[in-house]
């Protein structure tokens, strides 16, 4: 008998999981372009169209990272670019209190690279660089954090995100600088009791929360699949029962998306009070590479929609669109180059940053 | 002087006056009752939140995200065994995050027997807290001690947990808060809040002055020669009488009040057996993977051939819970006749 | 200093915490009687006013012995008669999944009577007698547990109940005989994420469980009242929202309580899906002893108003309804004597039913 | 030869048929996927939860309330912290009921590190386990091992944990299940769930024969003569390669899987000593406040005039958590060469 440590996580590789799911695709509207975007710039669309299509090559660049054998673990966001994109592009962006605070999960590859994160910071995270700037090598891609955007840790365990977001907004209505809370997770997860704590602590009558709470329904959790376990109509009617303004959004579409976002965001700025938002998205590589991360080809892919809308309105050639495709491969492929460069944590190190300005915490040394 | 809850309110009114306290909040920490044991009385930061302690920790990890200082308060540790997991994502998230967001915050909690609480209401929390890596973990015996170490648990830029033994919190010390009016009855007066109704009332803070105990030091309350004993919260003040009574037998013990359960003061310890060769840990959480089993395993590691005995440990027996009756109760966790019991038999123990 | 062992569990003693709540009392309707009780029979009106006035002088009688330094704490269900006598009434009573399940809050006396217990069972538990038949004189009052009836041990920690509720419902529901769980618990509570586990678990699309979810609404958790902690309008809304048949009674009124339980006992054991039931009840002698249980003024007592609407209607004589009052205050003070003259719990005994059939549990023994 | 996977679902099958376990659920533990590491493909009773371990535990409370028996799954023990209060509850309603509700349950659970799983696939539970009272707690180091502890948790009227070290989920045995194909593939072929559309299969379970292991039964896995070793789950296996490997140099070393952590095989532990003289615990828990810290007291205590050395306990480094890159987790969990160094320097040490 041997003990095997040196493949990772592997959940059932090789099953298919995936049912049926294929949603009818949208058609252009007819009527002027304006219209088909619901009056946003051509500046902005072709912004979005290119934040998401660099965060979808990002994405699949590490899953040939894990492929290639050089990371252990994939998880990430390909098919919530519609969704996560604009939430990078709306929220007022920094650090401490006169910003938003991100409380995000672990599909929101799409929302750091319209804060900007650059691709291969998310690199260093999925090859375990100790240049990683979210954990230094110490834990899952996606698993990202960045102070200086106010972006929480994103954390491993479901929905606990959706609390610890409560204190941060709690902390900015203090603060009085109209900034807000945002805070994403999964359909499935909201089963937990976090996200109950989260619709009761934000709307509790006279001391309501400033906080965009959110779900990105992809109908899945790993293997299950949505129907069978809810027995609410819509996950916002949980919201609705707290007076929470909610609505139900299709998140494979970036303009419903910005446009949504935009208006609660709004709100709460202005009112204080917490909105809710379920955006339906895809779920394009499977639950992680647990499960394989294979493409699924029965549901939408925001990406490839939004581009072709694009072009056949007319507000990017077919070529434009390639080049911007061909840009962020090539970005990824020499970020892979960087990171693989660099330089591994210590083992020495596990010891480092268990208190603050790094005061011994080994007992041994007490 | 003041009782421990009174201290600990006056630590908390330093704290939103001096540093930068912002939230004390809890069930029924605000208005109208200020805790349950009154230890939140009349703050004007504190406030009562829903009935959901996940909830509340999560408030605090939020909060302390943001910089701004809090206290968030666990009715009774008896209720906190649904938080952690959170409380554990707050002690690792520095770590996991590579150094980058520390969360200063505090969670204080009753814990421990001695007041006839039953199953629910005489819960330990300091074996598991130990376990819970990145928090600083304090529990005070004295009212001065409680007044030290909440002050420099507010400041503390890691999460701290701070343990009231409810048996003590109006048990009143022999030091002055500084800055706390000598006369018992004039601190009561001005910070006690009224029987009826508390509407119109606002207390009378005495000018406090600040006084840290450092996290991580404890505290020798009795010298003695023969043994050391270390205990921390409601049972070293039975530790503390069980060396005044030995001592008219001429049996002198040492006693240490830890104060802090990680870090922990091991140099303290290792001196004093040093002298004693003889140690004894007490404490009242269950018995098996306990905090005092660690220490007496370091002991029998690192001072093996300067003990005259073998390090022993007095703790809770290993029972699902601590019974209502005083019979079940006093069965269950140390009692002072058995800390002399263990005492007496340690030290006759031939090397 | 001096640590202090002997009184029992006090919070803020003499604080007196009730804020001003009276609702207007209901005058009885005019019309006949069998109206002005909804068509209920005489029988089984006198015979809920004799159980509710058994509760009531039960727990006068447990507050007494508190008092009387007999006992170290009180907590019980003054003011939560006119619900929980129906409770017990309208249960299919026994042992194993023939038979319905009970998982009810420490408030829950009046059920308890319903189902026939005796007083003096209740006070052995209050006075921690050996001879408790519910926890051997292990844990406070109201923590009962009989299963005989299927009553599930009263817990301390809140809303726990909520979630092994759905457990025994789902044996239930295999088991195939129409019976079902009924959980009870407190408004304050329903922000623990247990709460919304509950209606989860019990409203699962085709995975329904025959649940009867109960709220007692006395708009308190200790000193914390209702408004400023609840973003709903109505508990109910939450169930709503799972699309569970969901109502908001009067719990200060017996039979409008009986009517409705009888309904949703009988909808759930017809369609084996939950039901959820906020009954809004007073909470008459505060807290608990922590608090003082000293007697409110300001909240309806179901027990006085019922007594009276019945003396109106003549199905009750005046002095027929204090007899009631005084047979039970005899038992009370009898059942006091004799659980005064029972032993008390051994030392010895704490290692007792730490395993089945006593098995040691004792490493020292290992 | 099974894997431990296999295993185990042959365990729940042989329960579904032959034990009246009525219910196996969790997260993912239903069709299609049976289970993140396929431990519930194909059986009868198995279903998926919503994803809510508080839930979960409830659930199995509630229906072991009733007398049915079931089997819950917490997909990873790093996600069970936040039911720690349920599951005291699990293990106190016998005590607290003074012997009326026994809750015949069982909850299983993978656990520990060495899949390269980061932060939250790679805690240990078994310190904490070691706390709950009213639980039996084990963990198997083989395949059979845990056929046969699964069947015995099964029967137990009290609710018992399971954990399953995730390291080991595909590692095969040396000994058959009884009942069991001699051949990998026959198995394979028969209880795998096949690649691809699963809606149409069904398993052929072998004829499967009880086999039961008495919960709180060690088992010498080497015997020796110079140093006993205490271990259970991934480390005991590697502890016995430290033992097989140290055997070329001729030191004798004794390896004990203890497989039950409560109750615990103390007789086992007590008779190897008074052989050797020379003990090493090993588990890959966080080290302070560790079940090894509990045997080694105990150990301290009772056997300290049979002792050749001071008992060493080599656990998880005291982190608040492990890392993903394999030079951190190698650095906070124990590895061979670390348990081989240990053995070496106890066996050195001179009385
Ligand atoms: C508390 C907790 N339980 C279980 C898991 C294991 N797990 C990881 S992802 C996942 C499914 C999440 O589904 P959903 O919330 O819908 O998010 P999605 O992955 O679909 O975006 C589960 C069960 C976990 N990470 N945390
Ligand atoms: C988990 C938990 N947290 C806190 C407490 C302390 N506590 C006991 S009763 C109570 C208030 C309960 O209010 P509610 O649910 O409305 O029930 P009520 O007492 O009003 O019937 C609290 C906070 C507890 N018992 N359990
Ligand atoms: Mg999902
Ligand atoms: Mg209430």
């Amino acid at each position: 008998m041997k003990t095997s440590s040196k493949s990772g996580l592997k959940i059932a590789p090789k099953s298919r999981l995936q049912l049926n799911k294929k949603k009818s695709l949208k058609t252009p509207k007819s009527g002027s372009a304006k219209d088909a975007f619901s009056g946003l710039s051509k500046e902005l669309l072709v912004q979005m169209h290119d934040l998401m299509v660099k965060s979808r090559v990002l994405e699949e660049r590490l899953i040939k990272i894990y492929r290639a054998g050089e990371s252990y673990f994939w998880i990430g966001g390909p098919g919530e670019e519609a969704w996560g994109v604009p939430i990078g592009l709306l929220a007022k962006v920094g650090q401490g209190l006169d910003h938003d605070f991100f409380h995000l999960h672990y599909r929101c590859t799409p929302t750091l690279i319209a804060l900007g994160m650059p691709m291969v910071d998310s690199i260093r995270l999925m090859m375990n660089r100790a240049t990683d700037p979210s954990t230094g090598g110490r834990n899952f891609s996606n698993h990202y954090c960045f102070p200086k955007w106010n972006l929480a840790s994103v954390t491993s365990p479901i929905e606990v995100q959706y609390s610890i977001a409560c204190g941060t907004a709690h902390a900015q209505k203090r603060a009085g600088k109209k900034t807000i809370s945002i805070v994403t997770g999964g359909d499935a997860g909201t089963a937990e009791g976090d996200f109950a704590s989260c619709l009761i602590w934000a709307s509790r009558k006279g001391n309501e929360l400033p906080l965009l709470i959110t779900v990105q329904n992809n109908k899945w959790g790993i293997s299950t699949c949505f129907d069978g376990q809810h027995g609410e109509t819509e996950i916002a009617d949980r919201a609705r029962a707290f007076n929470i303004k909610s609505r139900v959004i299709n998140g494979n579409d970036p303009v419903e998306s910005y446009l949504a976002l935009k208006e609660d965001m709004e709100y709460i700025r202005k009112t204080g009070k917490p909105a809710f938002i379920e955006a339906q998205v895809s779920r394009l590589y499977g639950h992680s590479s647990a499960s394989g991360a294979n493409a699924v080809s029965n549901e939408i892919d925001c990406v490839k929609e939004f581009e072709k809308k694009l072009i056949n309105h007319g507000y990017i050639s077919k070529d434009k669109a390639q080049a911007v495709w061909d840009k962020y491969e090539e970005e990824g492929l020499r970020a892979v180059e960087i990171a693989r460069s660099e330089p591994l944590p210590t083992a020495e190190s596990v010891w480092d940053h268990i208190y603050a300005h790094n005061e011994n915490a080994d007992w041994r040394k007490f | 002087m003041s009782n421990m809850a009174q201290a600990i309110r006056m630590a908390l009114h330093y704290g939103e006056t001096h540093l930068g306290l912002k939230d004390v909040f809890g069930q029924d920490v605000g208005a109208p009752l200020g805790g349950v044991f009154t230890a939140t009385q009349g703050l004007k930061t504190a406030w009562n939140t829903p009935l959901d302690e996940r909830g509340i920790i999560g408030m605090a990890m939020g909060i302390a995200m943001t910089g701004d200082r809090c206290v968030a308060e666990i009715q009774f540790c008896d209720y906190i065994f649904n938080t952690i997991d959170l409380l554990k994502i707050a002690g690792n998230t520095l770590w996991c995050t590579n150094g980058q967001y520390n969360l200063p915050m505090v969670v204080m909690t009753p814990v421990g027997a001695g007041i006839r609480g039953s199953v629910y209401h005489s819960h330990s929390f300091d074996a598991w807290a130990s376990r819970l890596s990145g928090w600083k973990v304090v529990m005070p015996s004295t009212p001065l001690d409680s007044y030290g170490l909440m002050l420099s648990a507010i400041e503390d830029p890691n999460p701290v947990l701070f343990m009231k033994p409810k048996a003590l919190m109006r048990v009143r010390g022999e030091e002055l808060i500084p800055g706390e009016p000598s006369e018992e009855k004039q601190l009561k007066a001005m910070i006690d809040a009224p029987i009826g109704d508390r509407s119109q009332w606002k207390p009378k803070w005495p000018k406090l002055e600040p006084h840290m105990i450092p996290i991580g030091q404890g505290k020798i309350t009795r010298s003695g020669e023969q043994i050391t004993v270390v205990s921390y919260g409601r049972m070293l003040l039975i530790c503390n009488e069980v060396a005044d009574e030995l001592a008219r037998e001429n049996i002198s013990v040492e006693v240490i009040d830890l104060r802090s359960i990680y870090p922990y003061d091991w140099q303290m310890i290792k001196e004093s057996i040093l002298k004693t060769g003889r140690i004894l840990f007490v404490n009242e959480d269950t018995e098996v993977t306990n905090f005092g089993e660690h220490l007496a395993y370091r002991t029998t590691q690192e001072m093996f051939y300067h003990l005259l005995a073998r390090p022993r440990v007095l703790a809770g027996k290993n029972l699902p819970g601590i019974g209502l009756h005083p019979y079940l109760e006093d069965n269950s966790v140390p009692q002072k006749s058995e800390i002399a019991a263990a005492v007496r038999e340690i030290i006759s123990e031939v090397p």
